[in-house]
């Protein structure tokens, strides 16, 4: 697909100092540097201010319903395992209503990229608590102190399974580009919680909280998130559990975790289905030219002979 | 003298090999060339609860649906005979292990207490005692059964004198022995037998030879008995016939059809459709792929749906099997579906509702819901199938007609139909047509809900040089939202006019066949598993003198009013009698919704059991001939 | 000349404080004694797209729906003016920032593409350049308005001078201009508008004082104008009025009714109603315990409506409350709680679907979906409401119904009316009764659902000495599961059998109510929010010689099709117009299902914005006279 | 309420020699050793061979839907505190359906009991793999090899927030049952991952392969679960998080967590509603004894001033 900008035209009608504008122009870059042909390139999404991601991107989007991203997502890579798929979706999105298929997804190790809008709030439907709003938290959307406690987004993805977990603020673009790169071309399930401020409901997480908080565990020298070795596995990631717990006075961006030992699932099913991933739901021929089916009398037979008794009238 | 027709109960405790039993008699039986409907039932439970299978067997002609009474019943226990002692007809055959004689119904754990105290009381209006030693001489003398009594644990011994049987697994070849006697009684031959169990044992050769070692001791303990139920020879030639269930038969046909990608979370009665489809997930034919279908288990149906949904965007055929809890959930993605005019396809078996209600008992009553959940209006097909071989070429037919159309196709059917069992033609697969609608290649600035025409060329997600956007929320032609009244205006009557398209487009024989008598005097209406027992019974009141049609609605939605209701204006209105597993007899109400017609009589059953042959063609007659309004079935244990 | 009735177009950027304005004009002019309501239009955004307020204001009742053209459009920006050009009537008031007279439509990015393509045509077909001021000059020239042109910047530049204000909150002050504008044209009285930014700004006493400044130097500049649209005296007295939304009117409603857990999740436009409850949910008058509620925001509408079966089951009347998706999400705990015969309350506020559709407009697309999703036959009773009153007392009666039967009720409403702010009488509380129905202590040997009666007597979990179950199976008299034939079939006609019950023992006027003309020549048929522009249409024709009755129906299930069936058969079939907020006027297939009767004449209206009286009169007075079958309307941007 | 047996005389229909028997046995003498009173007592459970576990226990019983137990237990304690809820479940009702729940009831710390019954597989659909049944498993059920990986019950438990974390065997029934009354008497969101042997349908994680890896936690002296000051929360958390990713030849059953010191939802909501839980949806008053509301003329008034204009025809 020759060169085009990575940006659709349309009116970005999030409000001017929303962290998802930051988180949009580092995607817009990831995907720039990443060279990613738009037509091959899928964002889905779910429902919420995060949602509307895809229609700002110039590759192929998807809109989903309110928690449903991930498994759109599933559908749409199993079904044509050549298409990098990035879904984004709030905090509400995918770890209130969507929490199962957040679960669901770290099972699976599919080889997509999960974005997290992390904004502590429910932003479209106007500011109540998301499950990343700690506990006792009074907003200035909200009429009392948040009744709930908060989930930690990278603790639960460590132990849902993802094999490469990130954080990154929405505000360090140069930063978030890298990790979503980084995310990208991890094979498996990658997910990049992203602080995001949001300027209209949540006047506790703000830029300026964030802005004096945050700190990249990369400039520390001594980590390294990597698992060199299968056998490391279960160190690193409770490495990265412990650090996921820390936050207040400062709080840890950058790669908590990644391990490329884990196959994907695209991979087991092509142990299954032999000519898999090459062929894929979405390339494979069903029909003849002339419309009949692929399985004609013959084949079906010997496709379904489990089913078949040869009648002899005894 | 030999029979046309024979019906056989085999009953026994859930888990014990009594589906084992099942397949292995029709194989043997279609081997033979004989026609067999076997329909199942069976308790929400793994292990213990009583569990049957009620059969027809034809010489004349494949079966279409079960009957009452039945000519033997071929009992594993006790509580078999206690749960069945009215459905063996005068001179029917009972077969039983003479060691549960003694046994007393309040001794049976496994009955429940409702069902316990209504056979105590069936049986104390007998005049019958609660041992099975007095239900059988009551058997015999009143209904002149023959008892066929024997002795499973001496039998059992006898094979393992000569087998080395670990002692743990010996119960398993209770349902051989079951088998043998019916074999023995219906005079099937041991090389079909062998046959049948050779294909149910793969390749594990001496299950097959202590099977068969097994019907000798049965047979030389029956010798009198041999052939006592006797069929005509078979009148029909198939050269290959099909066993299968109807979760088999649409697994065929979506295979057929060119499903790539089937999600499902398990559930009572799809559930079987995905396991099948697994099995074939992938076949190279001569160096041709058959396949691959991604076969996915999900974390839920939600789940099931909207991958399901991504799989569409992608270009896969695509389907979900369900039954009623689960497609509940997928309402909010059928909706999505609908409004971003996507062909997907959702199987959806239904069950006994409402909420778990009878899992695994069959029913119709989820009518509405198939027809009209989901917020908002948009297009959506609903068809139904009246049999196996119906269910297969739907099957097929549902990619088509959400291709052509761009909408969510629901295949409803039931339990009934998924569960049982039936020799069936070799499906024509040769006349089957795969036809995908408008696809585009996409391009430069294309616009995925163009509305210069109802069905937009549609291009799949990853299309060369092609960029499009899907969104819930109205939207413009390139899938961006938008909220312009007049664009929502264009956008949402181009997708509901397709139901008008639809309706025009597809063929009067895909929306309603029409079985029977050309000039009828009554008319029966209905749709899915009612078929079989409504062509039996329309046919068999036909001997009586009374001329009937059946019609049988396939296409359900978008209802086809118009051919309904020429239809059934033909006959008086009082002559015209709609049939439904339900309380509510639903479709009447639809014909009243979208034809304008009152249908004021009708047949309803909604134990959870199927309607039988024998008690519908009695419910009809009684509503043709003495102006009863609604009769409400319930045979069957 | 004073006027009865004014109409007001109220418009800016969302998130700019026009919800302030209409809330500080409203209670202002309920101050006065005038009677109000305000439609609000919205998109699905946070800030910067185009939101407007559509005021009537009358002097002579409370007005029922609002109409076109307004007399009145007080604009924040120039988004505004080209949106509503068409909306102004003959010598009507244009406010507006004389800073955006040069403002280009080209230039405007948060006008749809659609709706920017679609306006320069229509200015193009005016022979109106794209620019502000020559839309001004066209009403001035063609239509005779007035333009008010204020310096928005010169006041608050003014404002600034005076108080100590952060610059980034000045342009909060813009809606306070607004309100001065409207204000100074109908006269109101400067003390009317000092109490009402008391109730707005509560304490904060600053912000009432600068704004009462802002009104001052707003009527310096509009001297010539004051009372130029002003109204005739109030004709009502009331003491005291509630000035109040629906989702305000239904949650009242609840908390007189005795909530005692509440539910959601949230989602447009159902969730005020909770944060309304949430702010009520305990009070202590005089040492008397008003709630508690507990207000529960779970983490999906799954988890809502189970958790308020929940609560239920434990005794409390209990409710959720959500809109389309998350109504699709609820049916299969819906489905259990029929199974269960459990009173809970779902208050469903309809928005334009399918999906997410059109998540901040109305509609009322969803009738289908409250009548049949679920799986399995059960009873269900769905009611819904005409207007804020109405609202308020069915919200008390659904948790009666539900109890008195047993079974879930949905409270059926939509976006219209949950969102539209209306002036109120204060309900007659006193005249309000709570009935539990058969409630028991319970005791040993308990049976839940004991079948001698078709209601049985409910005990709540945690009744002294009394043990009970609940299955979503099919179950006994305890509850336990069982699957026996005989106990379904009583226990299945036990539950739907209901629905008889609750159409013989609701009132007829609970069920429907007709209004106008005793001996009509046409009838017009609708629910919900309908009601007001269709009473609004038959008075307006009946001015002109036709006499017309409007049935609203507010039992939408079981559908007393008998009381409907015979107030239709009133006038000839071709004289029943239905009315609704869908593209397939859905009533009119429900009204031939249920009560066997075809309207073959229909309003629709699916663009998302409410049905006005004016286009409503026009579209009747076309099918009375023309013999049109149906009209599609579509005003309003 | 007089004594009566904790039994009831249903038939257990599990199939015989089912863990879930273990279980049975080890809730019922949990509750009589706590004398639980029936009345006030309630087993919500889903659906699957789990789900039945109500039925057979002589205390108020709600069986609900797939995945849908911890809802309606929500639903229940909440409008009436008194109560004691246990919830009961399989694996996947729990973890797989039901997982977006079992996170959100983790971030509420209510004072309800999870029995989780870990088996492996979907028991009453025929034995499907769970979210428990590790990847590359192989059951006789299964056609082919499990593709998916597994969730780690105790580990996603932690992260989500449960206060009381422990895992019981279903054949050991002493130690199961203070397992149970522990978690019962904890307050606060208690959760046991229940090891029960699936006898029809699992044949890898049979009652052999337990009996042979499983010991106890408290045999080590040196293990404390319990957070004995909330500073000590995050240490406590990540040593209980490493000692369950302990699997394979040893299995460690016992007490991984234990905080008293997180208020429970119940005692948030008293805060916001005064007379809460004395006073509690299930036993407040609503009508007069004529029928007429509570809230009379005057108090709505009162209650609602908010919406009141108070006309002057000014
Ligand atoms: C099933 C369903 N329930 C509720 C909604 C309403 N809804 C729209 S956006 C949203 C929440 C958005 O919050 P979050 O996911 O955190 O996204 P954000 O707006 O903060 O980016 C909700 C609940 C919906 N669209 N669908
Ligand atoms: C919504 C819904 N989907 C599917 C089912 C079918 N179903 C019944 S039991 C069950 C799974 C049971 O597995 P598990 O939760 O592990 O319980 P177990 O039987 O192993 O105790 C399923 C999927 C259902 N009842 N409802
Ligand atoms: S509401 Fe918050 S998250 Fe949404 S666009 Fe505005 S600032 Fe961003
Ligand atoms: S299937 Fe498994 S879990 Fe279910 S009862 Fe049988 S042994 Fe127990
Ligand atoms: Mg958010
Ligand atoms: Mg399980």
């Amino acid at each position: 697909m020759e060169h085009r900008s990575y940006k659709t035209d349309l009116w970005v009608d999030w409000c001017p100092g929303c962290g998802n504008f930051g988180i949009l122009t580092a995607v817009i870059r990831a995907f720039e540097e990443l060279s990613l042909d738009p037509s091959k390139t899928v964002i889905v999404s779910g429902i919420g201010c995060s949602g509307k991601t895809p229609h700002f991107v110039n590759v192929n989007g998807v809109h989903t319903l309110h928690g449903r991203a991930i498994p759109f997502a599933m559908g749409i890579k199993l079904a044509n395992p050549q298409l990098t798929v990035v879904v984004h979706g709030g905090d509400g999105d995918l770890l209130g209503i969507g929490a199962g298929h957040f679960v669901a997804l770290g099972r699976r190790n599919i080889d997509v990229t999960v974005i997290f809008h992390n904004n502590g709030v429910y932003g479209l439907t106007k500011g109540q608590a998301s499950p990343t709003l700690p506990l006792n938290t009074k907003t200035k959307a909200l009429a009392k102190p948040n009744i709930q406690q908060a989930v930690n987004p990278v603790a639960l993805a460590l132990s849902a399974g993802y094999t490469f977990v990130a954080r990154g603020y929405a505000f360090d673009g140069e930063h978030l580009k890298n990790l979503i790169k980084r995310a990208i071309l991890h094979k498996g399930a990658a997910f990049i919680d992203v602080l995001q401020p949001c300027i209209t409901f949540n006047d506790v997480y703000t830029a300026e909280y964030y802005r004096k908080r945050v700190y990249k565990l990369e400039d520390e020298g001594s980590w390294n998130p990597v698992v060199e070795r299968p056998g490391d596995r279960s160190s690193k990631l409770l490495k990265a559990i412990e650090r996921s717990f820390e936050w207040g006075d400062r709080i840890p961006i950058g790669v908590f975790y990644e391990d490329a030992h884990t196959t994907t699932l695209e991979e087991r099913f092509s142990q299954r289905l032999k000519v898999y991933p090459a062929v894929a739901p979405s390339n494979s021929r069903i029909a003849e030219s002339d419309g009949r089916p692929v399985v004609d009398r013959r084949r079906f037979e010997e496709v379904f002979r489990e089913f078949i008794v040869d009648v002899e009238g005894v | 003298m030999p029979r046309e027709e024979v019906g056989v109960i085999l009953g026994g405790p859930q888990g014990s090999g009594i589906e084992t039993s099942m397949m292995v008699l029709t194989r043997a039986l279609a081997r033979h060339g004989f026609g067999v409907i076997a329909d199942r039932e069976y308790f929400s439970n793994i292990t213990g609860r009583h569990s049957y299978i009620h059969m027809l067997i034809s010489s004349k002609s494949i079966p279409r649906a079960v009957r009452y009474p039945v000519d033997i019943v071929a009992s594993m226990d006790a509580e078999t005979l206690f749960t069945h002692i009215s459905d063996v007809g005068v001179g029917g055959y009972i077969v039983y292990d003479t060691s549960v004689a003694m046994k007393k119904l309040e001794e049976i754990p496994s009955i429940e207490d409702t069902t316990k105290s209504r056979i105590a009381e069936k049986l104390r209006g007998l005049g019958v005692d609660t041992t099975v030693s007095s239900i059988l001489r009551f058997l015999e003398r009143e209904r002149g059964c023959r008892l066929v009594g024997l002795d499973f644990a001496a039998l059992l011994r006898r094979l393992l004198a000569r087998y080395r049987i670990e002692p743990r697994l010996l119960s398993r070849y209770v349902s051989g022995i079951i088998v043998s006697a019916v074999a023995t009684l219906l005079n099937l031959d041991r090389r079909a037998i062998e046959y049948s169990l050779s294909l149910q044992f793969g390749g594990r050769e001496e299950l097959v030879e202590q099977n068969l070692e097994l019907l000798k001791y049965v047979e030389d303990g029956m010798q009198s008995l041999r052939g006592a139920v006797a069929l005509e020879k078979p009148r029909q030639s198939f050269r290959k016939i099909l066993v299968a269930t109807g979760n088999d038969a649409v697994a065929m046909g979506k295979i057929v059809g060119g499903l790539r990608y089937q999600s499902y979370y398990p559930i009572t009665p799809a559930a079987d459709e995905s396991f099948t489809i697994e099995r074939h997930e992938y076949s190279s034919v001569d160096g041709v792929d058959v396949g691959p279908v991604v076969v996915m288990q999900t974390e839920d149906e939600i789940s099931a749906v909207c991958s399901a949904i991504g799989a569409a965007l992608a270009g896969a055929r695509s389907a979900t099997a369900t039954s009623g809890p689960g497609f509940d959930l997928m309402v909010e993605g059928l909706s999505w579906a609908g409004a971003n005019e996507v062909p997907v396809v959702i199987t959806y078996y239904q069950r006994g509702g409402p909420s778990t209600g009878q899992p695994t008992r069959g029913s119709q009553s989820d009518l509405f819901n198939a027809l009209f959940a989901g917020h908002g209006e948009f297009a959506r097909i609903v068809i139904s199938s009246g049999d196996h071989e119906e269910a297969f070429y739907d099957a097929v037919e549902a990619f088509n007609l959400a291709e052509r159309f761009q909408v969510p196709v629901i295949h409803l059917l039931d339990k009934f139909l998924a569960n049982s069992i039936k020799t069936t033609p070799l499906p024509d697969v040769d006349s089957v047509r795969i036809v995908r609608g408008m696809v585009t290649g996409g391009g430069r600035g294309y616009k995925r809900f163009d509305l210069s025409s109802t069905v937009s060329p549609r291009a799949f997600l990853g299309a060369e040089d092609t960029i499009m956007w899907y969104t819930g929320d109205e939207h413009d032609e390139y899938g961006h939202i938008v909220e312009d009244p007049e664009n929502r205006r264009a956008m949402y009557s181009k997708r509901i006019v397709k139901m008008d398209m639809i309706l025009s487009e597809i063929p009067r024989e895909r929306k309603l066949t029409v079985y029977g008598d050309e000039d009828p005097e009554y008319i029966v209406v209905g749709w899915g598993s009612v078929k079989g027992a409504a062509l039996d019974a329309i046919e068999a009141l036909s001997r009586k003198g009374f001329r009937g049609a059946y019609v049988n609605v396939r296409l359900l939605w978008p209802f086809p009013g118009r051919e309904v209701l020429e239809i059934l204006t033909r006959v008086p209105s009082n002559r015209v009698v709609a049939v439904e597993h339900s309380y509510g007899v639903l479709i009447s109400d639809l014909a009243a919704m979208a034809a304008g017609v009152r249908i004021r009589r009708g047949v309803a059953k909604f134990t959870g059991r199927p309607i039988t042959s024998t008690e519908l063609e009695e419910a009809l007659h009684k509503i043709i001939t003495s102006g009863v309004e609604r009769v409400v079935l319930s045979y069957g244990a």
